[in-house]
């Protein structure tokens, strides 16, 4: 299971993010999700052996992060975080794969060499590209996006109030654990006997407050359904946008851009 | 208008852990009456605005709003009729941003998308959060969640507008907003603090509740005046006449 | 144990996206059918809960590491299946967006792996038909470890098929089995006891909580076995078919189609995907339990003879590798030749 | 005793999300004092507090309680020295009961079981909620809550007390038990509130704080006088000095 540290659950800051106002930011939610899907296709679509094709699809995380004005170090640091499982799949492709397929100034390469920095390229582009989906488009924007999609409302629903709740109920939880650690000293307190009786009060806590949420709910006029009042245009640019990349993803898949251009230069 | 109209007859109620909470209420508030609840921590005051649109139900008893005796099948007169701010504006803003929790109530009415956004912008605007619009709950101030709260709750154009303690945390500036706010609002209202100088710069009336009754009811000025019954209630002075 | 994009194959991630997104169209139908409004914040709520409930955690003992909870067996018990899986469904899509946990592509088999196995195998199978109403604490304690570890184990194994059948990876199954099942053994006893304490601990404070909230969750609740059965059997089908269908034409699937459309048969036929990762699959599973790293080496290179590194000499490589330094230098100039202009702008 | 000092030397803070809410904090507080911390909303009054026994570590600038530096590895030194009670008490009280809650920091502290049950009966007693000794925390009305989260602390003899909003949804007189009891108390104490009446009652001293700095220090009769100053800080006189 993964290290839930601190920076793991600082969402906080993409979130803030998202409600920037930029170019990137302003384009429609529902094109940048599907222009990312479609990246993400095409990058994991490359054979394990391809590691220089996939180099120019650098150009997508890279224009977001500088056009949509979001800080590398933050994306870096994300991706930083959730990588143990990944470097560990691939650990083994050295080890493994020992065909010797490339030859550097009389260093041998082997397979599995290439094939575990693929694995590791195609990990930041995916990750990376995922981040900056979030980063440079609002949640709800997202989610309106997703029902625009005919993705069930129930579902879409869910995830609204996930998303709105988090935040509240995680700063209650850093709360809570606050107040066990300056009355817990050290070690103790954080047995496993304390730690049900906090999670299961925490549990009818949380329990209760759906139900005091449902009131309010009710209070403006529920009847199971949520309305929303926002409707989503498509604009010009965004058109191009979509266009735009989908078929410069689509020219790097067809042609090898990267030995074009090493040959150019060896030939020069 | 008997529409705004607060009778409660004989309400009893028990929590489920068997806290007798509410021993027999007897009140009845009329039409652009604005009345003050007060009493000691644990009196009931919460528990009786629970009861106001029917979040919790009277073990025993009558509660008429308007015209209608309150039960399961009025239940969505009431909350269309009684606007409630509670304590926890947390649990009141459950939209993903201020513009859509604001709009929530008055798109449920039916209404069009345009009239919608007229009221919305109108409530906004009157509470001092129209900048806010596009702002996640999450991303606002404890005191700028109270004031979107009450935004929701006037877009709806209740009848009548009850609040629980409504200026707890709230800085002395914000304080004197929300004072002001509520002076403006010309029909039904019902608040219930510990904040003396609130309720008797706001409300004409006031009910003092202790252990679940009503123990007077009568002018602000009056009530806030007579010491011993303050004293028998746990209450002080408003701090303004307590000159030192 | 997300599963990653890097890691997948077009193919595999798409069909599990397929698969994902039928099931969550399924309950999505089943939950409008017979939905008791209440549920929707509840739901909302209980899925934010299981991610803060997460920042809280206890010392295990003995290990004097420290663990949280997971939560989706404590959802199932809840909300049944079909709520519980909407609101897993939901805590992975959030995951996979703000935390970059697995990714996009990914997030079917994740959705799949860690919310299918719980909530329509382990819940409907073996924590209810072991607890009933009023059954005693034992009981559910029981109940909890061995639909927690059942749930676990499965979801691991899937990660490992899921893995194979990308064919990115070259862990040999053994070694990955090895590694992945014993550790969520390890993980599935203490989950276990942790869901089965809570959910005693619930039904003492507030018994009324749990009788109210099975009672909203109405009739229909129970999973019909066979359904399950039947939903299996589809997947299973779908996973073949399509597989099989790629790996016949071209093993890496949407490489295929691209080039189907664009005529360039760049690579010719090359031999992994899926039929050759079902062989290497025997192969290792046959070499149990005295394989070692020698054999396994000898094994996969053998594996990868009838497979030709695409026709690139030294020469090309050369060029491949200037070629993606040029590449990667242009996109960082232009990129920082953006934000320079925006900041002078602003 | 050097054991009851408190100092902040340029202290800065940012949240996760960006928020610059400390900037540069310097003060220090010597034994015996009691300081009054007031401001704005959002003026960072909290996150101040919150660094006083380390939940929060400062980004930038030392912070040294009694003897020694906070740290991660004087944490420990300083929850024992400091018992903060926080604004919000929902997250405070997290054990089953309220006994429970008040016993679990003497428990962690290693007392004797015979101990722990006078501590925890003396700590409740003070604050008038013996009676409530069975009830779960989220079962009680938002003052009762306040009440149990003072004797949590209290239960624990601090050396210095600091408190967050602490007179927050008290009815008048448990707020005039809290004031008494502050009074008593004659270590060194920590009062951030907008409640001026309250912190005219118990402080000497006062911090005004604004947008994360220091704007004005020195004695409460002085500064909450000052009507510009108040007035920029959106706070006004003490109720009590408002005679209409
Ligand atoms: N959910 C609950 N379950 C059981 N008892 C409760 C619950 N909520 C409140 N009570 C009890 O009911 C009584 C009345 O509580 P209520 O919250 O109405 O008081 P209040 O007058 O609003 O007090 P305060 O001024 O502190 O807000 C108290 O004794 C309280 O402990
Ligand atoms: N967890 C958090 N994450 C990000 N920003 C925060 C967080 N908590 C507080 N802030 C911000 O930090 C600033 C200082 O907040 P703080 O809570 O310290 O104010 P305060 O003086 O206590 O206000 P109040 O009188 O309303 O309690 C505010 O701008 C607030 O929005
Ligand atoms: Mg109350
Ligand atoms: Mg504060």
């Amino acid at each position: 299971m993964p290290n839930f540290d601190k920076e793991y659950f600082n969402i906080g800051y993409l979130d803030t993010l998202s409600y920037r106002q930029t170019f990137i930011h302003r384009i429609n939610p529902g094109i940048k999700l599907v222009v990312t899907l479609v990246f993400i296709l095409i990058v994991v679509s490359f054979s394990k052996y391809e590691i220089h094709r996939l180099m120019p699809y650098f150009a997508f995380p890279v224009f977001l992060i500088s056009a949509g004005e979001i800080p590398t170090g933050v994306i870096l640091k994300k991706i930083f975080i959730v990588s143990p499982f990944v470097l560990f799949a691939g650990m083994f492709n050295p080890m493994l794969d020992t065909t010797i397929v490339y030859t550097i100034s009389g260093v041998p390469v082997s397979g599995g060499w290439v094939s575990y920095v693929s694995i590791i390229i195609k990990f930041i582009l995916t990750i990376s590209s995922a981040l900056l989906l979030i980063a440079t488009t609002s949640f709800p924007g997202i989610c309106s996006a997703l029902e625009k999609l005919r993705v069930p409302k129930v579902f879409v629903m869910q995830l609204l109030f996930i998303y709105r709740y988090l935040f509240v109920l995680a700063e209650e939880a850093m709360r809570i654990v606050r107040a066990r650690n300056m009355r817990a000293f050290g070690k103790h307190g954080r047995d496993i006997k304390t730690f049900i009786n906090i999670i299961g009060t925490f549990l009818i806590r949380s329990i209760e407050r759906s139900e005091r949420i449902y009131h309010a709910i009710c209070s403006r006029g529920f009847d199971g359904r949520i309305r929303l009042l926002r409707d989503i245009k498509f604009k010009f640019t965004d058109i191009i946008f979509a266009l735009l990349s989908v078929s410069v993803f689509i020219i790097l898949r067809m042609y090898d851009i990267a030995e074009l251009i090493g040959d150019a230069v060896l030939k020069f | 208008m008997s529409h705004h109209i607060i009778e409660f007859n004989n309400v009893h109620f028990t929590y489920p852990d068997g806290t007798d909470a509410l021993k027999g209420l007897d009140f009845r508030i009329t039409h652009g009456e604005s009345v003050g609840i007060v009493g000691a921590n644990g009196a009931g005051k919460s528990t009786l605005i629970s009861h106001m649109n029917g979040y919790l139900l009277p073990a025993k008893g009558t509660i008429t709003i308007g015209d209608l005796q309150l039960n399961k099948s009025t239940i969505n007169h009431a909350r269309k009729t009684v606007g409630v701010v509670f304590q926890n504006p947390d649990d009141q803003l459950f939209m993903p941003t201020v513009f859509d929790d604001v709009a929530f109530g008055p798109l449920n009415l039916g209404m069009t998308r345009e009239r919608v956004i007229e009221r919305v912008n109108e409530a906004l605007t009157t509470v001092g959060c129209l900048n806010l619009k596009d702002k996640p709950p999450h991303h606002l101030s404890m005191g700028q969640k109270r004031a979107v709260t009450i935004a929701a709750v006037i877009a709806m154009q209740p009848d009548i507008l009850v609040m629980d303690e409504p200026a707890a945390s709230l800085d002395p500036k914000s304080r004197r907003q929300l004072i002001n706010l509520l002076k403006e609002f010309r029909h039904t209202k019902i608040i219930a603090s510990h904040d003396l100088d609130l309720i008797r710069d706001v409300c004409t009336r006031c009910l003092v509740i202790s252990d679940g009754e009503v123990t007077a009811d009568g002018r602000t000025d009056e009530i806030l005046l007579n010491e011993p019954l303050l004293e028998e209630n746990n209450l002080e002075l408003p701090l303004s006449l307590q000159h030192k | 144990m997300h599963m990653a994009d890097a890691l997948l194959s077009p193919a595999v991630g798409t069909t599990f996206w397929a698969g994902s997104m039928g099931i969550i169209v399924y309950c999505a139908k089943k939950l409008k059918e017979n939905i008791d409004e209440r549920m929707i914040p509840l739901m909302g709520v209980l899925g934010a809960f299981i991610f803060a409930a997460q920042m809280i955690n206890f010392t295990i003992p003995a290990t004097g590491s420290s663990g949280h909870i997971g939560g989706g067996m404590i959802l199932a018990a809840l909300l049944g299946p079909y709520a519980a899986f909407i609101v897993i469904a939901s805590v992975l899509t959030i995951q996979s967006l703000f935390f970059a946990d697995g990714g996009i592509l990914a997030l079917g088999c994740n959705i799949w792996n860690m919310g299918v196995y719980p909530c329509f195998i382990a819940y409907p199978l073996i924590y209810r038909t072991m607890v009933k109403t009023g059954s005693g604490s034992r009981r559910i304690l029981i109940a909890s470890i061995l639909s927690v570890i059942a749930g676990l184990q499965l979801g691991a194994f899937s990660v490992v098929l899921q893995t194979m059948l990308s064919g990115r990876s070259e862990l040999p199954f053994s070694t990955f089995v090895y590694m992945m099942l014993p550790i969520h053994l390890a993980i599935g006893l203490v989950e276990g006891f942790i869901t089965a304490s809570v959910i005693n601990f619930v039904k003492s404070m507030r018994p009324e909580i749990i009788e109210s909230i099975s009672l909203s969750r109405s009739l229909s609740q129970g999973v019909s076995i066979k359904k399950v059965f039947t939903g299996f059997l589809i997947m299973a089908a779908l996973t073949g078919g399509v597989m099989s269908w790629f790996a016949s034409s071209h093993p890496d699937g949407l490489e295929w189609s691209i080039e189907k459309i664009y005529g360039k048969p760049e690579l010719p036929e090359q031999e992994h995907g899926i039929a050759p990762a079902l062989k290497q699959v025997q192969d290792k599973t046959a070499f149990l339990p005295g394989y070692n790293f020698k054999q396994s080496d000898e094994a996969s290179t053998k594996l990868k003879g009838g497979e030709s590194w695409p026709a690139i000499g030294a020469g090309t490589s050369v060029s491949g590798i200037i070629g993606s330094i040029m590449v990667l230098g242009i996109i960082l100039l232009l990129g920082a030749g953006i934000k320079i202009l925006k900041t002078r702008r602003a």
